[in-house]
C-alpha cells in the first residue's frame, strides 16, 4: 500500500475520481498547468486536458458562481480555493445559492460541487493564509462541511465529497499536509460523510477534535498517561452535519469533555459541540466540557502565530482543571 | 442603437427579421400575455392574495422579443422582473403566482422548460448561468444561455466576475441587459459613469451592442444573432435593451418619491406593446377584433393560472425540511418531530 | 417624550449623530433621495445635502469596502444593507480588513465604521429577505455586534455604535420595525454595547434572547403564569462581546435556562450562550439549556415562515421539557 | 503605449518630463535601492530569516516611478509586491521587512507616512483606497489616492467595484495596474479576454493610459498627469504599466513549472534600471564611479534595515490581544489569562 502524505491522497482522490466519471471537473486558481500552489492538482492537467482541469483567472466569488452553474448543468465541479483566508469572497454563491437550490426549487435543480480549501495555522504562513472558519460553514443550512485529518481518511472523504448529490466544503488542514504521511490504499473505497473517527479509545475523558488538532489530542493524551489518565479521542471527519451519537455515547462512557479547534472561541464550533452534550448527556457530565481554541483574535503574523494555535500546554491545563473539578 | 421599428410602428425594411405571420401574432401574444399577468399580479398583491411583487410593464419588448428569439435547446437564466421571458419560454404563469404567493413549488421548474428558478440577489445569476454555459460548451452541447439582469446589476462584481469568465472561456452566452433606467430609486447615470452598458462588454474582449429595448424587432434580431454567434462557438455577447420600468420597483415602492410624473409619460408614449401593435396593423395582420379575441383569451388564459395558483396546497411541515439534502439528516428529522409536536 | 417605532427611532439616532458630528456619513442603496426602503433614512439626505446622505450603485462588497477607506480617513461611515440577506458580500472586507485593520497596523489605522441592516422573518418578504445570520458575525474577533428590540434601545444603542471606534454589525429586528411603539427621549442618550437588559425579573427560568424574539418570550412568560412559573427575560443587545456577567448571574438565579434566536439552530449563537453556561456554572443547572431556534433549513417562502420562527407554543414546550427534567 | 525612454536610454525629447539632475539621480537610486532591498529580502528567506516574500523585480520602474510623482500629501494603498513604492513614499525599510518576518510592527506605519499597510487578498485594496479618496473629497482635502495591483487583481470584483464607484463619484484616484503578464502561473491573456488592461476604464466612463512600465519616465509622467487631473476635480485615470515579473511569484513559487526561460530573458533585457542608467549616462548625470557609490551606501542601507528589523523584539502573548479592539474586552483579558499561564 502506497504512503502518502495529505496532499499525494487529496491527488489520488481527484485521479482516481476524474478517471472514473467524465463528469468531474477541476477548477481553480493555479490549478492546471502549475499544478496547484501546494501540488494538490499536480500532474491532473497532463492527465486530463485543460478542458477538465481549468486555470481560472482570479474572482473566487465568480468561480464559485460558475462552478454552481457547471453542477446544475451536471457536471461535478471541485473548486480549489487557494487559501481558507480567501473563502469569504463566496459566502453568498454558497448560502443564497449553492445551500438553497434543491428546496429553493424542490429538487428540480442541484449543486454537486465540492470547495476544496486547505486552512488552518501553523506554517509560518503569510497574513490571511491561516485562517479556519470552518464555523461559518457549519451554520449553513443545505451544505457539508468536511475535515479530513489522515492520508487514508483525506482520500476516501474527498470521494464521498465528489460524489454526494449535495454541496461540500472540504477543509484540509495544511499544518499536516505533509508532516503525516501515512498508508493510502491504492484501491476504490469511500469513507462516509456524517460520521466521526474514534481515533483513540480512553475511559477517562473525551477530545472532540479535527484537522490538524487530532495530532495535538494524540500528543495530549500521550502525555496525559503519565497523569494516570486514559483518554479518549473523536475525530468529528465531519463538522457538518455532526455525528452527534458518536459524541454522545463517548461522553456518556467518559463523563468528561474537551473540545479542540483552531478557530476563535466565540461561536466556534466548540459551542456547538458543547451545547449538544448539554443537551443530550447532561446527566453523565463529571465537569464543564472545556475548550481550547484559537483566541478571539486575529490569526496572528508567524512571529506570534504559536501563542494563537492551542498548544499541548493549554489542552493540558485544561484536562487538569476538567479532572480537577 | 439598433432600431427597427419606429414609434409610429414602421419598420426599416432593410433590417425587418424574417418572420412569418403567425409569429409576430405570437409574439404579440407573448406580449399582451405578459402585461395582463403582471397587472393581474399587481391586483393580488394589492387584495393581499400575493407578496411583494416586481412588475415588469414597459419591458415586455424586451423579454419576449429576446426569449423568443432562443431555440427550444436553449436556456434562460432569469431576474425576478422576468415574468414576460419565463412564459415564453414554457413556464406555465402559475408558476410564477406561486413562487411570489411564498410556496416553493413555484420553482420546481417542469422538466422540459429550460428555465433556471428566477434570482433575487441582484446579478448572482450572472456567473451561474455562465458556468451553466462553460458546462454545454465542456459537453460539446449546442445549446446556448441566456442571462437576465438589470442596469443596477451591472455594478455588482458578479456581473464583472461573470463577463469575464466568458469572454476568457469564450462561453456560449448572451447577456441580456435590460435597462430600464432605474434601480429601484437610483437613476441609470448614478449607477455608472459608463456611456452606455453595452460598451462594458469591450473590457471583456467581447461585443457589446445597445438596442431600442421597446423595439420589440430590434430586441429579436439582435439576440437572435447574439445566439447563432454564441451556437457558432464565437462566444458571449451582451446586449442592452434600452427600456423603461414603468411601475414602481416592486409593490412595496412609490416611485412617485424619486421620478418625475413627466418622465413616465414620456415612456408610455415608447409603449412597446402599442408599437408593436401598430406594425401588425400597418402589415394587416391584426384588427380590433382579433385583438379583442386575444385580450378575451389571454384574461382567461391569467385567470386560470390564477387559480391554479391558489388551489396549490399549503406546504406542509415536512417541506421545509425534505429539500435540504438529498437525505435528510438525523437532527432535521428531530427538528420536524419537534415542530411536528408543537402544532399538534 | 416622543412615541416612537424602531425605524423612526433609526432616523432620530442618525439624525442627531450627523448633527452632532461633521464626520458621520450614510452610504447605501436607496437611503437618499428615496429616504431608504424602509425609511430609516428619510428626510436625511434633504437635511445633510448628498455628500453626508450618499446614494451608492448596487455593489455591497464595494460600498463596505470602500466606507472601510473612509473610515481610516477620519469619517464615521454609516452603511446600510438593504437587508441581511444581501450581507454576505461584504463578508471578506469586514473579516479581512474592518475587523483586523487596528491590530495589523497595531493600532494605527482603525474602522470606526457602523453596518446597519434590517433582520429577520416574519414579515411575508420575498426570498433572501428574512435571513438571521448574526452568528457569523459574532464569531469574528475585532467587530461588534448589536441588536436593538425597542424604540429606546434602538437610539441608544446605534448611537453608541456610531460613537465606538471599533467596527459594528448593527442588526435591526425588521419583523418588529414598525409594529412596536415606545417612548424614545428627545434629548441625547447612549446605552452601552456589551451590556444586556434584563426585560423582566423572574426566579424559575431564564430566556435568553435578541430582536424580534424578545417579544416571543415576553408572550412566552405570560402565558407561563398559567404554568406558575416565574420567568425571566434577558434581551442581549449586543452579540458581540457578550454580557457573560448578565447571563451568568440569571443562571445562577434561576437554574433553568432557554436561548431563542431565529437563525438556524446549529452553530448558532444560542450553542455559545449555552457553552457559556456549561463553563461557568455548570453546577447550578437543574436542567439542560435548551435552544429553541430556526431549523437547520433555509428560511421558507412565506407560506411556510410560521413553521420556521419560533412560536409561542414551540417555547412553551421546550420550557415545559426544561421544568419536568 | 506611451514610451519616453527606448531600451538604449535614448530620450523622446517632446515628452520627456521636467526633472531636475539630483531628481533623476534619486529616482535611480530609489530604483537601486528596490533591487537591492528586495535581492536581500530574497536571501534572507533562503538563510530562514524571512518568510514567505514577493519579489518586484523587474517592476522597480513602475513602482518608483509611479510614487515619485505624487505630492507629500498624496496617498498610496499597496499591494504586497509595492515594497519600491512604499520606500519612495517614505516607509523605512525596516518596516516593510518586519512585516514579511511575521511582526504586525511591520504595519504600524509611522504618523507622517501615508502609506496604508499592504494587502495580500488579491485587489481588496482598491475600493478601500477609493473610499478613502472618496472621503477626501468630501472633506475637500487636496491629496490624490494611488492604488496599486496586478493584472490578476483586475479580474475581482473589488476592482470592477472600486472603478465603477470612482467614476460615479469623481473621486480623487488613480488606478495604476502592475501588469507584469503573470499572476502566479496564470498568464495575462487568460486574466481577461480585454486587449489591454487600460481600455478597461472606459466601463466606467473614465480615461486609461498603457505606459512602458519598464520606462521610468513614462511611468512618472502619464502618474503625474493623472495626479493632476484628479486634484483638479476631473476624476480618476487607470494606468496600465505594462511590464514583467522577472521573479518568480513568491519565494514559495518555482515559475519553472509554467513559464519559459526565452521569455524571462527577453524581459531581462528591458531591465528598467539599465535603460535609465543608459539615459543617465547619456545625459553626463550618472558615471561607473557615482554608481558604485549609490551601490554601496544602498547595501549599507539595506544592512541597516535588516538589523533594526531583526533587533525588533518579538511579540508578546499580549500583543496579540491588545490591538483588537480599542479597549480590551473581558473575555479576551481571560484569554490572555489562560494564555499567559500555559506559558507559565
Ligand atoms: C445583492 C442585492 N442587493 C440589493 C438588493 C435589493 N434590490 C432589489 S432590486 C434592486 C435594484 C436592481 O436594479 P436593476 O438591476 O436595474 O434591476 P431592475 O429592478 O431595474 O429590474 C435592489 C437594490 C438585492 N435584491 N440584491
Ligand atoms: C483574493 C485572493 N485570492 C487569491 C490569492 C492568492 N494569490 C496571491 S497573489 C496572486 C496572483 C496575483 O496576480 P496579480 O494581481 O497579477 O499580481 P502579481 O502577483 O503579479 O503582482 C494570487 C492568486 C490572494 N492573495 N487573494
Ligand atoms: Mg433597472
Ligand atoms: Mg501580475
Amino acid at each position: 500500500m502506497p504512503v502518502l502524505n495529505i496532499v499525494e491522497a487529496v491527488n489520488m482522490a481527484l485521479r482516481e475520481e476524474m478517471q472514473r466519471d467524465k463528469r468531474v471537473v477541476i477548477l481553480g486558481e493555479d490549478v492546471g498547468v502549475n499544478g496547484g500552489v501546494f501540488r494538490a492538482t499536480v500532474g491532473l492537467q497532463e492527465e486530463f486536458g485543460n478542458k477538465r482541469v481549468i486555470d481560472t483567472p482570479i474572482l473566487e466569488n465568480g468561480i464559485v458562481g460558475c462552478a454552481i452553474g457547471m453542477a446544475v448543468y451536471g457536471l461535478r465541479p471541485v473548486v480549489e480555493i487557494q487559501f481558507m483566508g480567501f473563502i469569504y469572497y463566496i459566502l453568498n454563491h454558497i448560502i443564497s445559492h449553492a445551500a438553497r437550490l434543491r428546496t429553493r426549487s424542490r429538487g428540480r435543480y442541484t449543486v454537486p460541487l465540492v470547495i476544496r480549501a486547505p486552512y488552518g495555522a501553523g506554517i509560518r504562513a503569510p497574513e490571511h493564509h491561516s485562517e479556519s472558519t470552518e464555523a461559518i460553514f457549519a451554520h449553513i443550512p443545505g451544505i457539508k462541511v468536511v475535515v479530513s485529518s489522515t492520508p487514508r481518511d483525506t482520500k476516501g472523504l474527498l470521494i464521498s465529497a465528489i460524489r454526494d448529490p449535495d454541496p461540500t466544503i472540504f477543509l484540509e488542514p495544511k499544518r499536516i499536509y505533509r508532516a503525516l504521511k501515512g498508508d493510502v490504499p491504492d484501491e476504490e473505497y469511500t469513507i462516509p460523510l456524517g460520521k466521526a473517527r474514534i481515533v483513540r479509545e480512553g475511559k477517562d475523558l473525551s477530545i472532540i477534535c479535527w484537522g490538524a488538532m487530532v495530532m495535538v489530542a494524540e500528543a495530549v493524551a500521550n502525555e496525559a498517561i503519565n497523569d494516570g489518565l486514559d483518554i479518549e479521542i473523536i475525530d468529528l471527519r465531519t463538522l457538518s452535519p455532526l455525528d452527534k451519537d458518536a459524541v454522545i455515547s463517548s461522553v456518556e462512557k467518559t463523563g468528561r469533555a474537551l473540545v479542540i479547534h483552531e478557530a476563535p472561541k466565540t461561536g466556534g464550533l466548540g459551542a456547538e459541540i458543547v451545547a449538544l452534550i448539554n443537551e443530550k448527556a447532561l446527566l453523565y457530565l463529571k465537569a464543564p466540557v472545556l475548550r481550547v481554541t484559537g483566541q478571539d483574535v486575529a490569526v496572528p503574523l508567524s512571529q506570534a502565530e504559536d501563542y494563537y494555535i492551542p498548544s499541548v500546554a493549554r489542552v493540558l491545563n485544561a484536562l487538569r482543571d476538567i479532572m480537577a473539578f | 442603437m439598433l432600431k427597427i421599428l419606429d414609434e409610429n410602428g414602421n419598420v426599416n425594411p432593410v433590417l425587418e427579421p424574417e418572420l412569418r405571420g403567425d409569429e409576430l401574432i405570437q409574439m404579440y401574444k407573448f406580449m399582451v400575455f405578459s402585461r395582463v399577468a403582471d397587472e393581474k399580479a399587481f391586483s393580488l398583491q394589492r387584495e393581499g392574495r400575493m407578496g411583494t411583487y416586481a412588475q415588469l410593464k414597459g419591458q415586455e419588448a424586451a423579454q419576449v422579443g429576446s426569449s423568443y428569439a432562443l431555440r427550444e435547446m436553449d436556456w434562460i437564466f432569469p431576474s425576478y422582473r422576468d415574468l414576460g421571458a419565463m412564459i415564453v419560454r414554457g413556464l406555465p404563469l402559475e408558476y410564477i403566482y406561486l413562487y411570489w404567493m411564498g410556496n416553493e413549488e413555484g420553482s420546481r421548474i417542469p422538466e422540459d422548460v429550460n428555465v433556471f428558478p428566477l434570482s433575487v440577489p441582484v446579478g448572482s445569476q450572472i456567473p451561474i448561468g455562465v458556468g451553466f454555459s462553460n458546462a454545454i460548451k465542456l459537453d460539446e452541447g449546442n445549446a446556448v444561455t441566456v442571462v437576465y439582469f438589470g442596469d443596477g446589476a451591472t455594478s455588482e462584481g458578479d456581473f464583472h466576475e461573470g463577463m469575464n469568465w466568458a469572454g476568457v472561456f469564450k462561453t456560449p452566452t448572451v447577456f441580456f441587459c435590460e435597462n430600464n433606467q432605474w434601480a429601484i430609486s437610483v437613476p441609470r447615470n448614478k449607477q455608472t459613469a459608463s456611456k452606455t452598458i453595452s460598451q462594458k462588454a469591450s473590457a471583456y474582449g467581447f461585443k457589446g451592442i445597445q438596442v431600442d429595448g421597446n423595439d420589440l424587432l430590434a430586441v429579436y434580431s439582435a439576440t437572435k444573432e447574439a445566439v447563432e454567434k454564441a451556437q457558432k462557438g464565437e462566444g458571449p455577447t451582451l446586449v442592452e435593451a434600452y427600456t423603461y420600468r414603468m411601475s414602481d420597483h416592486t409593490t412595496a415602492d412609490d416611485s412617485g418619491r424619486y421620478r418625475n410624473e413627466s418622465e413616465i409619460k414620456k415612456w408610455v408614449e415608447q409603449d412597446p406593446i402599442k408599437r408593436f401593435k401598430l406594425y401588425l396593423e400597418l402589415k394587416g395582420l391584426l384588427d380590433n377584433s382579433l385583438d379583442d379575441k386575444i385580450r378575451k383569451e389571454t384574461g382567461q388564459m391569467v385567470d386560470n393560472a390564477v387559480k391554479k395558483a391558489e388551489a396549490c396546497p399549503a406546504p406542509k411541515p415536512e417541506d421545509i425540511f425534505k429539500y435540504t439534502y438529498a437525505e435528510m439528516p438525523d437532527h432535521l428529522q428531530e427538528q420536524l418531530d419537534e415542530l411536528e409536536d408543537s402544532i399538534g
